[in-house]
């Protein structure tokens, strides 16, 4: 049974004085505010109940949890009634019985007794409450009024909702505002009429519904089922894992039937979710066991050759023997790897010490060199640390929450959903996005200010922000005192200083009216706790470091770093970017983000491998397909990563892939890249494998096997047999050893082992001897790399801007239902909601171009040009368009620019000039 | 004679919804048509009314004498009391004297509505002669806490039905912390029978005003608001224009008779939903909700409109504190009887000869005000039953006419006294059929929240609905019997609480109409 | 999908023209809903269902918000109302005095039952548990026009004059 | 192998024109975000040490007088730097 195992049936209310009371005989001491159902519970006591939840605040509509209260009046619901020292209850009483078994018998007077062929059998509370309750009998005959045979809305591709099975306890409907907040459920009508209604009665995917789950999570009963579940029967064994698509890193148990995976529900016990979900973690898992997926290496000898199917000795041996071949006679930095950021830490770690050990040369990066590497270069140069400083739990307690390019209600969710959560307990909240993001304004929600600036002016928009706070006397001086460099904060206070960083000096630049930047400079720094997420907004950029490091200074000039409810944030893309960085998958930095050229930690892993490592930094992705294309690199490893989408300037990248002698695609899917590859090595998705992901706020989850490797082999172990085949030896038996190696080698995860994940669920790093159980908060006492340091933060504006021919600028970003180049999410039935990019134009922008909605417009940029159907929209503001780039039909990435940002060549996916227009022969 | 220069006759013609429901303005119109054809200088002033049903509309004329009433008028009698000479107070078969000395009126003890029928509702002048805003300039001068212990001592309770302790509700909102606090009137009088609250609406809306505003200085509340039933459309434009008057002579507004205290008055019209007469429900509705019923706790006081400390009260209530404070705790306190202090304000209404509205200290018999004030049925048939309270009050049956109007004894007695609604009903009325009717009322106007209401009233409307057309009834009571005792100690609120007391008093008072059935086969209907 | 299919779709039209005024006065009031879809039933006889997207926009709630409470409350209408509102009192006073044979009365004068409209448009008839007139009982409002005492005689006469109004 | 000497055997080829100008361009972006650097010249140069590998380095190294001519002050210096190697 799912539910009264573990659910305590209401919130728990923490920090308050513990009041001692008497249940059922039993002296209970519970925290001042526990409801009487949860002090009950944790006793031991199970009271029946169908409306209460732990994830729900107390509701007290199913009155079967009443109890009674010596020298009280009446039955009260002990949902929501609060402990009280002294206070003697009963919980099982002769009357209490009657009353529930009244109560009980009244909602199976109006609900069908098909139990037997329910979906729900065996796993629904209302049985479960009638047979603890035990009614015998119904005696309100059979013609009353009855919700029976009402329609089912099965809109919804994943779950239906069947509302003659409905008792109308609002979970889902609560579940919806209070957990998702998306509040698209409500009751409609009143009384025996009231109903479950999804929008304006349009149905669950006509409605607001963003089908995250947690409606379902919440139903009691078969009313919210999930059509798999209905289709195959309820699952018969569960692992518990974690989530391979954002970087929130989602704990989620695989419900299997045999090796089937039936169902994938959210796991109350995960730190990072706390039991929510979205839609694509939640339900688009379909693509794992698509019958797309390849189940057998492939190779060939030119890319203009069929596919043959080979063994894996075979496809192994011929990838040695070409790499081997290649640095023979190029050099031994001709070829090199692309770790992937979807892959388990250990994966990762692995495809580093290939390239280190095997192939002898520092050319292996990962796919953060185009999200999240200027976090890295940022993070680690003001704070000493390359990550985030807290974690998502800190966000319920920040006052004043600042989200600068970032659009996590569609991009990280179930963070998104946290974060309205406190801004509907009353947090202030700073917009900084040229577009209008959900987060703008909506349901409950909206955002005090919204700085729409115009695409590459983050700089000078913050820098704004930071002059008025060291003008206006806003700067924390004590905590800079205790905390910070004294003479980079001296250099930098006068640097900012300067009337060239005035909000009214850049806005015409920003494009943001100067009083708006005072305000909302003055909000951020005058509460008491503030705290900056950022996304791919701030990185994508020519300047993507610099903004980094210019919000790390205003973190620390206003002392928000170090207590929760403070911080910079970065909200990271995949699902294990933050892990990939950790273990060392950068061509300049080892495990733990130590530089190559730093003598004592190269030692400690050439000791360890038996090998020398170079001193000098490796080629970067772009620099390896620029090398490529300048014939001095002949041979990649792609493990994971579809650069033939992905990438900026794709003509480029495309020539640079064709001019290889040896491309070798590791992925679950022929995809773009693989044209171009030589050897295809089938990979094994997240449900195959074991393993680490490392989420954004450091947290290391354990990936658990769910079902077997379609291929055979999972990623890591195709990575040691590569190696074993270039005769570098590695023969780990197990992945715990993998994380005992890193835990070895690297300070940070000393503390880090299998055995410890199994037993905490998952921990953050740093996890070593001072931080035995991990870290939540970072920073605390003193930065990582002792005292802060504030970087000056010039200014330099991207050279890529409209002109006469190109005079809009394009901007790109993600929608909820669809993820990355969707390799994953197009082969689910996450289409409904997203079937194809578009253009997202402002109306005087279309009118001027005599654009209407739903019409083919050409997009062309100095790079390349595409098609996409324009959406007329007014949440991109004039001389801004907006897409995604989830299809490869759209060949969005086309447009993008060579420009790339100056510290980390991270590319500036987010500043396109480009010109829109009608397509010839386009009709509306 | 040159009319100009005499003095015009002040004719008095209630505005009351009820008497413009029974002609009031045809009257008027008749009236200031006859007398323009007369050529007769006339002041024509539309007031509240007094509340004696049976006479309206009843018109009044300022003579020497004073006023003088006549009534029921109609019409077509304006010219025949002109001809008989009715604005100089003469003699007509209508002709009912000095209204005070009528023995209706006599007998009452009008505190709380005392103005009623007397003055213009929307002059404040007529408010201030009348000694209006007195309380408030006695309040300006106290402390919250003095101003809260005068409540306290006046042992005034809520008149909405709860008749919970005032004074203490007053303290807790008083003392929680917060810098914003509301005071809520509940307007939404939605009980059948009831109508004091919708009288002094129309009739003397200053009271309340005034009322709330004492209210918020002792509490400490800047924002007031009046849920307001969209049932009452005439109460809405008086209340509305009032509060315009109340601002614009500096008795609402930013500085609250110049005391530099803020206090702003709005009013917020429901939608039809009976449910939001409960506190909670209301509270719900005005933050612009579905009006569910919350649980409680957090009491109102504490956590209530928008999540802030919250006195809510009904009409009756907040216009009562002005009395208190200007005829003294003390003096207020002196009415009644046990712990129920003070008047109560009943509403007779259905099948009764002299319905209205009877103003009485505590402790009168329930015979008292039927036979005496009532004068017994309007059809001339026995009274058979009577309900108290509202849809949700018991129905009780001569038997207990001897029962003293007070919230105790009424509670023994099984039954309530609610907000001070009286339906009567002859010998003709078929009980299980009333009790059908308030489990279909129940059904209807349930917000859907909590199962034994929800599900719960159509079971039993369906269960009766058996009964009449003659089914097994035995088996049928015991279930209903049965159910009735669930709603009652199961249902989240009174709604589905109460649901109970009017089905099981009928059952218990008239079993005959339940078992005797399957004989007569009487049909169903409605 | 936040916006794709939800409210992106109701951001880029236009706001109703008589809406915009209703919308700029409520938005900002506290617990804005009730009286705002006060002022557009006033507008307009009810609310209309395509204008929901746009209140709960401006008001900062969701399409399934503002349809919950249109649908919670009886008074608020989603479909056009006949050119006259009966409304007949239902509550127990006026059940004393006669309101089955007034409400049976009116239902087969105008040829539809309580909550009905009638099919050429004329009329709307409610049933209200009370309107406060039990001192007249059986009690009655047409077109806001109270009317107490009421004889099924007298209900003929009050939609007849209401007829001729018109 | 000698990773060093395997770095010199790979330097002989030439980098195209194209390449060239591109790699230029990315010094100059370096350049312009070190200017506020109290010694930008040895800024960009670290941060060319610590990030870029060495070929990218030595392509700098191939670019003739006409497009140095184009070059920053910053980045004439830089370049000069790395010329001395």
């Amino acid at each position: 049974m799912r539910l009264c195992d573990d659910d305590l049936g209401t919130p728990a209310r923490l920090g308050a004085a513990t009041v001692r009371l008497t249940i059922d005989g039993r002296t209970v001491e519970a925290p001042e505010g526990t409801s009487l159902l949860r002090a009950a519970a944790q006793a031991g006591i199970r009271i029946p109940r169908l409306c209460a939840s732990e994830r729900l605040e107390p509701f007290g509509s199913c009155r079967l949890c009443l109890v009674q209260i010596e020298g009280g009046r009446g039955y009260p619901a002990s949902c929501t009634t609060p402990v009280a020292e002294g206070m003697v209850v009963h919980t099982h009483t002769p009357r209490l019985t009657e009353l529930r078994r009244g109560v009980m018998e009244l909602y199976l007077s109006d609900h069908p007794l098909d139990c037997l062929t329910c979906s729900a059998n065996g796993d629904c509370e209302l049985q479960e409450m009638a047979a603890l309750v035990g009614v015998r009998r119904i005696r309100y005959p059979a013609g009353g009024q009855k919700h029976a045979g009402m329609p089912v809305d099965g809109s919804n591709p994943y779950f239906a909702f069947d509302a003659e099975k409905c008792i109308v306890c609002a979970r889902c409907v609560r579940a919806c505002d209070e957990i998702q907040g998306s509040f698209a459920l409500t009751v409609a009508g009143r009384g025996f009429a009231a109903a479950v209604t999804a929008g304006q009665g349009e149905g669950f995917l006509g409605s607001e519904c963003v089908s995250c789950g947690a409606c379902v999570q919440a139903c009691p009963t078969a009313a919210l089922m999930e059509k798999r579940v209905i289709e195959e029967g309820l699952p018969e064994r569960a692992v518990v894992t974690t989530c391979a698509y954002c970087g929130v890193g989602c704990s989620f148990r695989v419900e299997l039937k045999g090796e089937v995976p039936v169902r994938l529900v959210p796991d109350g016990r995960g730190r990072a979710n706390e039991g929510h979900s979205c839609v694509k973690g939640r339900f688009a898992f379909g693509y794992a066991t698509h019958p797309d997926r390849v189940r057998s290496p492939l190779v060939r000898g030119s890319i203009d050759e069929p596919w043959r199917e080979v063994g894996w000795d075979e496809a192994i041996a011929h990838v040695a023997a070409e790499f081997r071949r290649i640095q023979a006679r190029y050099g031994r930095e001709a070829i090199g790897a692309v770790a992937s950021s979807r892959c388990t830490n250990e994966e990762v770690y692995l495809v580093q010490k290939l390239v280190r050990a095997a192939f002898g040369n520092n050319n292996v990066d990962n796919c953060a060199r185009v999200c999240h590497s200027p976090t890295g270069y940022g993070l680690k140069r003001t704070f000493g640390e390359s990550a985030g400083t807290q974690d998502f739990a800190s966000v319920d307690h920040a006052d004043v929450i600042m989200v600068i390019g970032a659009n996590p209600t569609e991009a990280h969710p179930v963070f998104g959903a946290r974060l309205k959560r406190r801004l509907r307990q009353g947090a202030r909240l700073i917009v900084i996005d040229p577009r209008t993001t959900g987060l703008v304004h909506g349901p409950h929600v909206r955002a005090e200010y919204h700085l729409a600036l115009r695409p590459g002016t983050n700089v000078a928009l913050l820098n704004a922000m930071a002059h008025v706070i060291v003008t206006e006397g806003l700067v924390d001086e004590s905590f800079v005192a205790q905390r910070c460099e004294a003479d980079s904060f001296a250099r930098w206070r006068a640097f900012i200083a300067d009337p060239r960083h005035a909000p009214e000096a850049v806005e015409a630049e920003t494009g943001v009216a100067a009083e708006q930047v005072r305000a909302a400079a003055r909000c951020y720094a005058s509460a008491d706790n503030a705290a900056i997420y950022y996304g791919l907004g701030v990185t994508e950029h020519s300047q993507g470091a610099t903004t980094v490091m210019a919000i790390a200074n205003l973190a620390m000039a206003t002392g928000n770093i170090g207590r929760p409810g403070v911080g910079v944030n970065p909200l990271r893309g995949q699902n294990n970017v933050q892990g990939a960085c950790d273990m060392g998958a950068f061509p300049h930095e080892l495990p733990g983000y130590r530089h190559v050229s730093e003598p004592v930690a190269r030692a400690a892993f050439e000791a360890h491998w038996g090998v020398t490592i170079s001193p000098e930094p490796g080629l970067r992705l772009p620099h390896m397909l620029a090398e490529a294309r300048e014939g001095r690199f002949k041979g990649i490893y792609i493990q994971g990563e579809d650069l033939a989408q992905s990438e900026p300037d794709l003509e480029h990248v495309h020539a640079a892939l064709e001019a290889m002698e040896c491309v070798v695609v590791q992925d679950l899917f022929l995809n773009e890249t693989a044209r171009y590859a030589h050897v295809f090595l089938p990979g094994a998705s997240f449900l195959e494998k074991d393993g680490t992901f490392t989420n954004a706020e450091r947290r290391i989850s354990r990936v658990r096997r769910a079902i077997p490797p379609l291929a055979g082999l999972e990623d890591w172990e195709i990575t040691q047999r590569l190696a074993q085949a270039m005769e570098y030896p590695m023969a780990y038996s197990h992945l715990s050893e993998i994380m005992d190696e890193i835990a070895r080698l690297t300070p940070q995860f000393s503390g880090v082992s299998y055995t410890l994940l199994e037993r905490l669920g998952s921990v953050q790093w740093p996890c070593n001897e001072e931080a035995p159980h991990g870290t939540p908060l970072m920073h605390r006492e003193r930065f990582v790399r002792g005292e802060g340091s504030f970087v000056l933060t010039e200014y330099v504006p991207t050279s890529e801007r409209p002109d006469g021919r190109r005079e809009l600028l394009l901007t790109t970003g993600r929608v909820l239902a669809q993820y990355n180049v969707g390799t994953q999410t197009r082969r689910t039935a996450n289409g409904v909601w997203c079937s194809a990019d578009v253009l997202e134009i402002h109306p005087q922008d279309a009118e001027a171009r005599g654009i209407a909605e739903g019409d083919e417009v050409c997009i062309e940029s100095r790079m390349g040009q595409t098609r996409l159907r324009a959406k007329v929209s007014e949440r991109v503001r004039p001389g801004v368009v907006f897409t995604t780039f989830h299809f490869p039909a759209s060949k969005t990435n086309v447009l993008v620019t060579d420009g790339s940002d100056w510290a980390t060549n991270c590319p500036e996916y987010k500043v396109v000039a480009v010109r829109v227009e009608r397509a010839a022969g386009a009709s509306a | 004679m040159n009319p100009a220069r005499e003095t015009p006759t002040v004719v008095y013609v209630p505005r009351d919804a009820a008497a413009l429901a029974v002609g009031a303005d045809a009257v008027a119109e008749a009236i200031r048509a006859e007398a323009a054809r007369r050529a007769l200088p006339l002041q024509l002033k539309r007031t509240g009314s007094r509340g004696l049903f049976w006479l309206e509309p009843l018109v009044e004329v300022a003579t020497p004498q004073g006023r003088i009433a006549y009534g029921p008028v109609q019409p077509e009698d304006v010219p025949g009391l002109f001809a008989a000479g009715f604005l100089a107070g003469a003699a007509h078969p209508l002709r009912l004297g000095v209204p005070a000395a009528l023995p209706y009126l006599q007998g009452q003890d009008r505190l709380l509505h005392a103005r009623l029928g007397v003055i213009e509702p929307d002059r404040v002048d007529d408010y201030l002669a009348t000694g209006g805003y007195r309380a408030l300039e006695q309040a300006l001068a106290l402390e919250p806490p003095e101003l809260v212990a005068q409540v306290q001592r006046s042992g005034l309770r809520g008149r909405g039905g709860a008749a919970f302790p005032a004074g203490i509700k007053w303290d807790t909102v008083r003392r929680a912390p917060g810098p914003t606090k509301y005071v809520v009137c509940n307007a939404d009088e939605g009980d059948s029978g009831t109508f004091a609250d919708r009288m002094v609406l129309e009739g003397d809306p200053f009271s309340l005003i005034e009322g709330m505003t004492i209210a918020a200085l002792a509490v400490g509340a800047t924002q007031g608001y009046v849920y307001l039933r969209v049932e009452y459309p005439h109460a809405y434009r008086t209340l509305t224009a009032a509060i315009e008057l109340a601002r614009a002579r500096g008795y609402l507004g930013p500085d609250v008779c110049g005391s530099g205290r803020a206090f702003e008055l709005e009013v917020r019209v429901g939608a039809g939903a009976y449910v939001c007469g409960e506190e909670t429900a209301l509270l719900e509705s005005l933050e612009g909700k579905r009006g569910l019923v919350r649980a409680k706790p957090p009491l109102p006081a504490l956590a209530g409109l928008f999540g802030r400390p919250t006195l809510v009260h009904n009409v009756l209530t907040l216009a009562t504190v002005p009395v208190i404070l200007a005829e003294g705790a003390e003096a207020y306190r002196d009415y009644g009887c046990g712990n129920s202090r003070g008047t109560l304000s009943l509403q007779l209404a259905g099948n009764v000869r002299r319905p209205g509205l009877v103003e009485k200290a505590f402790g009168m018999s329930l015979g008292e005000l039927l036979y005496d004030y009532g004068g017994g049925t309007a059809s001339g048939r026995p009274i058979r039953a009577v309900q108290v309270g509202g849809p949700l009050g018991a129905y009780l049956s001569p038997s207990h006419f001897d029962l003293p109007l007070d919230y105790e004894t009424f509670a023994a007695a099984g039954a309530m006294l609610g907000h001070g609604g009286i339906v009567v009903f002859d010998d003709t009325v078929d009980m299980a059929r009333m009790a059908r009717h308030a489990f279909a009322f129940c059904a209807d106007e349930s917000c859907g929240k909590c199962t034994p209401c929800r599900i719960g009233s159509v079971r039993g409307r369906e269960a009766l609905e058996r009964v009449l057309a003659g089914g097994p009834v035995e088996a049928e009571l015991a279930l209903v019997r049965e159910l009735a005792a669930t709603m009652r100690d199961a249902s989240l609120c009174a709604l589905g609480g109460m649901t109970a007391y009017p089905v099981l008093g009928a059952l218990e008072h008239f079993p005959e109409d339940f078992t005797a059935r399957a004989r007569s086969g009487r049909p169903v209907q409605g | 999908m936040t916006g794709e299919r939800g409210s992106m779709e109701t951001r880029d039209r236009e706001v109703p023209s008589p809406l915009a005024p209703l919308l700029e006065a409520h938005r900002s009031r506290p617990g804005a809903l009730l009286p705002l879809l006060h002022a557009v039933q006033e507008a307009v006889g009810y609310v209309p269902p395509a204008w929901v997207p746009f209140i709960a926009e401006a008001l900062d709630l969701s399409r399934a918000e503002v349809h919950g409470v249109i649908r919670f409350y009886p008074h608020f209408r989603q479909t056009p109302p006949g050119a006259h509102r009966l409304v007949l009192c239902r509550g127990e006073s006026c059940l004393a005095r006669g309101a089955e044979e007034l409400i049976a009365q009116a239902e087969r004068l105008l040829g539809v039952f309580l909550g009905g409209d009638t099919p050429d448009g004329r009329f709307s008839l409610e049933g209200v548990y009370c309107l406060g007139l039990c001192g007249c009982s059986p009690a009655a409002m047409l077109d806001g026009q109270v009317q107490g005492r009421l004889t099924p005689r007298g209900l003929e006469a009050f939609l007849a004059a209401a007829q001729e109004r018109s | 192998m000698n990773p060093a000497e395997d770095l010199r055997s790979e330097a002989v080829a030439v980098p195209s024109a194209a390449y060239r100008a591109r790699l230029l361009a990315m010094l100059e972006r370096v350049c312009a975000n070190c200017r506020a650097e109290p010694d930008p010249v040895a800024a960009v140069l670290e941060h060319l040490r610590r990030f870029w590998h060495p070929w990218l380095r030595q392509a700098l190294t191939a670019l003739d007088a006409q497009e140095r001519a184009q070059a920053s002050e910053t980045a004439r210096q830089v370049l000069e730097r790395l010329d001395a190697g």
